[in-house]
């Protein structure tokens, strides 16, 4: 079977914690950190990267274009 | 007497209420004030800072260049107003976030964990607060029974119910405040 | 209290009729104010928040033109744009109160304080021969105080008045003494007091006309003519300044606003060096105090006009001395706000020599 | 039956007089002007509603601008299109005052555009009045927001081009889908009958204002026969042709 | 598969990235504004139609003066509420470039009601983003002429009231009956869907200017979480219960 | 042919590439007479009537943004309507041309000549510390060759630039020598000569950004002691002025614009009775010829400045003798133009004692 | 029989020549006159006055408010 | 040589126009000229002036409180401009609409009856060209060549037809002018 895998890679010094990927994501890939970057932000992190499938939702919404998606067919037994 | 502040931090903070607070505790003893932002779009997620100054006769400027206290709760206010503390002067900091620990040995350096505090609290709003106890502690410009009054005063009627929890927060940060070096006499 | 909010504070107990305004930084609060204060409930005072800075001086032309006292304030892009609104009320002799809590220019600039609109302000910022009546505060009660203060002159004279603020007075926080509450105008009150204002034309008196056109050029010279009369009377009148430290003085500052307040730190610092600088601070920069500083300015070795500008108010020194002694400008600008130590370093140089 | 043609002059015949309410000062505009049929219509209403010390009337820049000297109602005149933002403040300071404000096309829908589109939108209570001839008339016939497509005028002398002047604007409709707005017409004052009709809008307008529901909207299509370079019969006609069909009569809006 | 999650994290498997007309700066807006993700599809069309150097922007006065800095374009910073007359002489003197405004609701449709509607009037070619927050947004949350009846802001701290404050405006719907404009929309940001149907109704706009036929405007309804006293997400729920009822998302015109 | 009528022409032939403009009498014939040359056609020079003297001079900016030589013409009120854009202007340092035909003011005021809108524009109408080049025609002919000149130094220093004509200038009808057709610079000219222009930005610079905003007030005042270096050196270079019979003069008169003239005619009076007067004519009234009156003045026994106001010119002339020789007033104003006699009676009286 | 008989007095003085009255008039009553008034114009007046029949259509036209009109009712044989 | 002439009358009898033929007459004999109208909203049925000024000079004032000629077309013209006329001036009126006659005897008056001309002309554009013909003849300022070459500057290209015409007019108001008094020599 054929599966789309996705992973995201948070800028994390430009992100700001504001959440809106973490709504945005259909398989709730997405948390923000508990630490805080540079800026004082709790910044967003792939909580649960399994689930992601590269939709790029997150990275639709975010105001800071701190979301680079990447995104794979692979095959799976 | 006469004191000059600058409190900085991020925007967020409550860095112009905690200044608010202190300068009608001021005004509770009786003292001439002033209270001076930095405002405008910086608000927005950038620094922000507010200068007070307690003082018994008229005060000429609110705008300052040199301080007697700096409350300094983030990296870029500490890379701004280390250097501006007067010798002798205080120098009060939250270390959370902060990368660059002061290095001046001619002033009075205090820490106080008051974001942690804050968060074992589990009530991020009173963290000013606590920070306001930690200054008060190290220097009582003005007398508790005034900064309550202040804090009375400053706050909207709506808001009264929680001057008991501030009042815990205040006297909190005089706990935890921690001497980090003294000026050698 | 803040500057900001005093002014609003102050407009409702002096029983102003109506605020029209636009926000602009860092006088925002004003308006904010006068929404939380609600005072259409207690006093009935109007507060409205305009489409634009054009709109709210023309408001206030309305608004005026009824006998009203009405104001608006903003800071300076806003009040550039009121400019040919000003010249209007100027020129049909509307008194109204306009603040100007000024920021660095030009352009959109900076939202720091400057006080790089004097020349706007009491030379004449829209077009013809008109004059503001401009008062500068130096402290929020200066603020408060002021609101009536340029009420009242507005009305006496039936001409515009302005306070010139800027981001500092307006942003600070000090200790305030309020006036009690006192009455608006009823608008019987009103139609005496003012009987040339638009009331609604009862059967006892003509029409009445709030204009600035003319056509005939002579009689429109004439009508300039009564401006200017109108005019010398306020310089003869109207002419406020404080000032300190002047008797012993070898040197004088003049400054107004927050630079005096500065200007007054420096003196300070220069007084224990034993250098003797005394400070004259017009209080009213049109009518400006010429005549005092001539006087004093006879007995000093030098004058020191200090404004967050590149220099504004300093020829109107110089106009006041005719040349009979040195007069230099010192000032930061663009938003930055000179501290004492520059302040007293500059009179060293420029005035002592260093 | 000449003699009964004098006869019949005395003063209990009268059908049609001057209103009181207009003052003895000749009109300065030029013959056959739509200004001086409108202003005769608002001095009849303000006369016949007995409004007279109780309305504030706000004069443009424009033409109108002396519309001060002809009716004898307190007036103030006001900067070019700031017109609303004056009757903004007059009406919320005097609500027991009837106001009206009077302008033109450039005034009103050019230069004053913002004000008036926040004054009906804010609903202010006051009646406006809007004459709308195609052009600048005071200043000698440049082309208004208003000006017809193809039409002359010295700032489009060979005809308003759409693609380089912009279009012909309908400020009117733009006002009546405001929610300020409680009465909004489109009238014109060529023949005596149109001139019935619209003195009847300007009294609807006054009327409507007791109730202090908005703004009242009364446009007039007029002719500017200096500015067309007509005579004031034929601009009249050529208005009927040219103007009614792009600006056509009628309410627009009652609420 | 953390490890596969790391795995595919090369150039050739990406399906997302930064435009690269975004610059790097930092932009200064708070957490969630929607301001950045307007500017990031501003920047994305750009991109891929290959514009760069085609393109002319024009900033407001608001929060997104500073856009100059976000996407590297010429730009000219306008006064407040001035961006169409700015728009209006760059697309006439410079008629091979593209042009495009961009402002906030206080600067489009308050201060510069008058610039907005004769820009959309005279039909200048140059696309026009209007981003309706309903707030003064940097000037720290005061009520704009978009703020919706009963919401709250600090020049209307107990909630708007139409009868002292005015009605909401829709500028949008003016501007779309206005001969002048060839394409009016309204869109939003505030999910991933949403951004798809933005981007290509910016795309639209962009594209319809190649054919000189007029103003092609996009609204997009916005938050302004700091302005609204809620944080991002909270925002964007509000948003669609309140401001999707009045402002309804779609397109209004296209010609 | 007309004082406006020659702005137009001159307009055209000088290869300007904009004018946005909007009707106000004493100056609408600029705009119909552009209108009827229909330059889109020849020369591709756009003109566009804008819906407001706030929009044209936003228009201004859009198009000097782009490189482009643009202007618009205006009389007082509609000036005043500009002050904020000319603020933007300066603070952006973006060239155009401004041409106000002064008229009677304040407010609607009159159509007639006047000249009180100096202080407007010479020491700033709008917020902020900037200036305008101002430039002040005494002729038809200088309407038309200040055209160019205009454009000229606004490109150079790149500053806004003002032509201060009044309703008598821009009225009458002169013979007018205009220069030949020059070409408009291409688009690549303009790339290449205004580097700072917003023209699209190519892959071989940086994308250029025209802004007057600046959020650190520090960088705020360096910005702005970059514009007060830019008007010292204006001061240094640009200075023009015209004198006439000054070198045997015991007394000097300083009048621009149709004040020069109507002086000189004066002048010839006060001769044909042996009192030696001589003219200067500020052609620059920014930069102001300061050092030119100092010198001329201090041979002097008295200065009579004069100008269609009441008094604003005159404070440059005591700025610049600082008290050294007695500096009078006179002038007609709100509309009324003085005649020879009336200047050289006010002469014998102000300055001779009469 | 009844008849509706009217008449017109206009201001001279103040009468501009318009003809919008001559226009307006649905009996051809008005007429300009050859001479003209103080300020030069030639003002409108009856040309033709038994044709009035005071229906008042002449003076709601004119823009200056000159005309007064009369009516009365007759019995006509 | 410099002659200072006021003419003036009703808006729409033509005085800008024929002052303006005047002047470009003038340029066209190579002298200098200015033309100063009085303008705005008073042109709408009120009155019209213009002042035109030819002369061997450089002019400084184009606009003046005392002239050498005033042409005269109403009443209101009368009043206002028969006491500037310079003594030994010129004034020329036309008496249509003239109620009270010109009383002075220290200058030169001759009247036109060019309205009436024109009324039999069926002609009541050329009113003006009548006037301007009368003018010439008592004080010929330019010569007439240069007279047509500056109407033909003065009209658009599309109105050249009519040239011939004014040319009449022109000669017209020559034959007719009359001398009322001479100053007593
Ligand atoms: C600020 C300003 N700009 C321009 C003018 C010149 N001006 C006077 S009236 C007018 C337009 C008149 O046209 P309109 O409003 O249509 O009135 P009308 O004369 O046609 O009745 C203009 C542009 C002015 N007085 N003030
Ligand atoms: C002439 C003028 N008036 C007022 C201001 C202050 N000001 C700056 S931004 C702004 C409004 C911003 O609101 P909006 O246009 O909605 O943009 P947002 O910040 O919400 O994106 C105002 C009033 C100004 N800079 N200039
Ligand atoms: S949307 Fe962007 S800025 Fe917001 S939390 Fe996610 S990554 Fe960070
Ligand atoms: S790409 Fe899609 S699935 Fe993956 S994190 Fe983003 S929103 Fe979630
Ligand atoms: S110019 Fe036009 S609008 Fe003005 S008075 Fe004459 S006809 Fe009326
Ligand atoms: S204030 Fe509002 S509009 Fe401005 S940056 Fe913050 S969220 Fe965005
Ligand atoms: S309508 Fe009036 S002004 Fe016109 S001709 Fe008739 S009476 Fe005279
Ligand atoms: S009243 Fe009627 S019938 Fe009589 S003149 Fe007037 S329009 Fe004609
Ligand atoms: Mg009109
Ligand atoms: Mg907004």
């Amino acid at each position: 079977m054929a599966k789309m895998i996705g992973a995201i890679e948070v800028d994390i010094e430009t992100c700001k914690g504001c959440s809106l990927c973490v709504e945005a994501c259909p398989t709730d890939v997405i948390a923000l950190a508990d630490e805080v970057n540079g800026k004082g932000y709790n910044y967003a992190y792939m909580a649960n990267p399994d689930a992601c499938n590269g939709c790029t939702n997150c990275a639709l919404v975010c105001p800071d274009s701190c979301i680079t998606v990447y995104r794979k067919k692979v095959e799976m037994a | 007497m006469k004191e000059e502040i600058i409190i900085a931090g991020f925007g967020g903070q409550g860095v112009l209420s905690m200044g608010k607070i202190l300068a009608y505790s001021g005004v509770m003893q009786g003292q001439e004030v002033t209270w001076m932002p930095s405002y405008g779009p910086e608000m927005r997620g950038g620094t922000a800072n507010v200068t007070v100054v307690l003082s018994d006769n008229r005060i000429s400027s609110p705008i300052l260049h040199a301080f007697d206290t700096a409350i300094i709760l983030n990296q870029q206010s500490m890379d701004k107003f280390e250097p501006l503390v007067k010798p002798g002067g205080l120098l009060l900091y939250d270390p959370n976030g902060i990368t660059r620990h002061p290095e001046r040995d001619d002033i009075n350096i205090y820490k106080i964990e008051a974001a942690e505090e804050a968060a074992q609290l589990k009530s991020a709003k009173t963290f000013n607060m606590i920070v306001l106890g930690a200054f008060l502690k190290v220097k009582p410009v003005v007398e508790m029974e005034n900064v309550l009054k202040g804090l009375k005063k400053s706050l909207p009627e709506r808001h009264h119910h929680l001057i008991p929890m501030n009042e815990k927060a205040i006297q909190r940060g005089g706990e935890i405040v921690k001497e980090v070096t003294l000026v050698k006499a | 209290m803040k500057g900001n909010e005093a002014i609003a504070e102050a407009a409702i107990r002096c029983g102003a009729d109506g605020y029209f305004g636009y926000p602009i930084t860092p006088q925002s609060e004003v308006m904010e104010k006068l929404m939380e204060l609600q005072p259409w409930n207690s006093t009935g005072m109007v507060v409205l928040q305009a489409e634009s800075e054009t709109a709210s001086i023309n408001m206030l032309y309305g608004g005026a033109g009824c006998g009203k006292r009405v104001m608006t304030s903003s800071s300076s892009p806003g009040i550039s744009l009121m400019q040919e609104g000003l010249s209007y009320m100027a020129g049909a002799e509307l008194p109204c109160l306009v603040v100007n809590v000024v920021r660095g220019g030009p352009g959109l600039g900076t939202i720091q304080p400057s006080q790089s609109d004097y020349f706007q302000s009491v030379k004449g910022g829209g077009h013809g021969d008109y004059k503001l009546i401009v008062l500068a505060p130096a402290s929020v009660q200066e603020m408060a105080d002021f609101v009536e203060l340029g009420f009242d002159l507005a009305f006496k004279y039936r001409n515009p008045a302005m306070i010139l603020s800027d981001g500092m007075i307006g942003q600070m926080m000090e200790k305030v003494e309020l006036k009690p509450q006192q009455k608006r105008w009823t608008d019987e009150e009103v139609a005496q007091m003012h009987p040339w204002a638009t009331t609604g034309k009862p059967e006892s008196r003509d029409y009445n006309i709030i204009t600035s056109v003319e056509l005939d050029s002579e009689a429109h010279e004439k009508f300039n003519h009564r401006l200017q009369v109108k005019y010398r009377e306020l310089e003869e009148k109207e002419v406020r300044f404080e000032t300190t430290d002047v008797d012993d003085a070898d040197y004088l500052i003049v400054a107004y606003g927050s630079s005096a307040r500065i200007s007054a730190a420096a003196i300070e610092i220069l007084r224990e060096k034993g250098i003797k600088v005394g400070l004259l601070r017009p209080i009213t920069l049109y009518p400006f105090p010429t005549k005092e500083i001539q006087r004093l300015g006879a007995k000093m070795k030098g004058i020191l006009s200090v404004e967050m500008s590149s220099g504004q108010m300093v020829e109107d020194v110089r106009l006041a001395v005719e040349g009979k002694v040195k007069v230099e400008h010192f000032g930061r600008y663009g938003g930055v706000v000179h501290s004492p130590d520059e302040v007293a370093e500059a009179l060293e140089q420029k005035l002592i020599g260093g | 039956m000449a003699e009964i043609t004098e006869d019949i002059k005395v003063a209990e015949n009268i059908v049609h007089k001057k209103s009181s309410v207009l003052t003895d000062k000749v009109m300065h505009y030029c013959p056959g002007c739509s200004h001086g049929v409108v202003h005769k219509l608002l001095a009849e209403v303000i006369e016949e509603m007995g409004i007279q010390d109780k309305t504030i009337g706000v004069a443009p820049v424009g033409c109108s601008v002396f519309i001060y000297n002809y009716l004898a109602i307190d007036w103030q005149e006001a900067a070019h299109g700031r017109a609303p933002a004056l009757g903004t403040a007059i009406s919320r300071l005097r609500p027991d005052r009837y106001v009206v404000t009077y302008q033109g096309d450039g005034d009103l829908a050019a230069i004053g555009t913002a004000e008036t589109i926040h004054a009906c939108n804010r609903g202010e209570n006051m009646v406006m009045i809007f004459i709308n001839n195609g052009i600048y008339g005071m200043t000698g016939g440049q082309m208004a927001p208003t000006t017809l497509e193809g039409m002359k005028a010295s700032t489009c002398p060979f005809g308003r081009d759409p693609k380089t002047d912009g279009n012909p604007l309908k400020i009117t409709e733009i006002v009546a889908q405001l929610p300020g707005t409680n009465f909004v017409t489109r009238q014109a004052v060529h023949t005596a009958a149109a001139v019935r009709r619209t003195k009847k809008a300007i009294r609807k307008a006054f009327e409507k204002q007791k109730d202090k529901t908005g703004t009242s909207f009364v446009e007039v299509v007029s002719t500017c026969n200096s500015g067309w370079k007509m005579n004031p019969v034929d601009s009249n006609n050529w208005m009927e042709e040219n103007m009614f069909p792009f600006y056509p009569l009628g309410d627009i809006k009652d609420v």
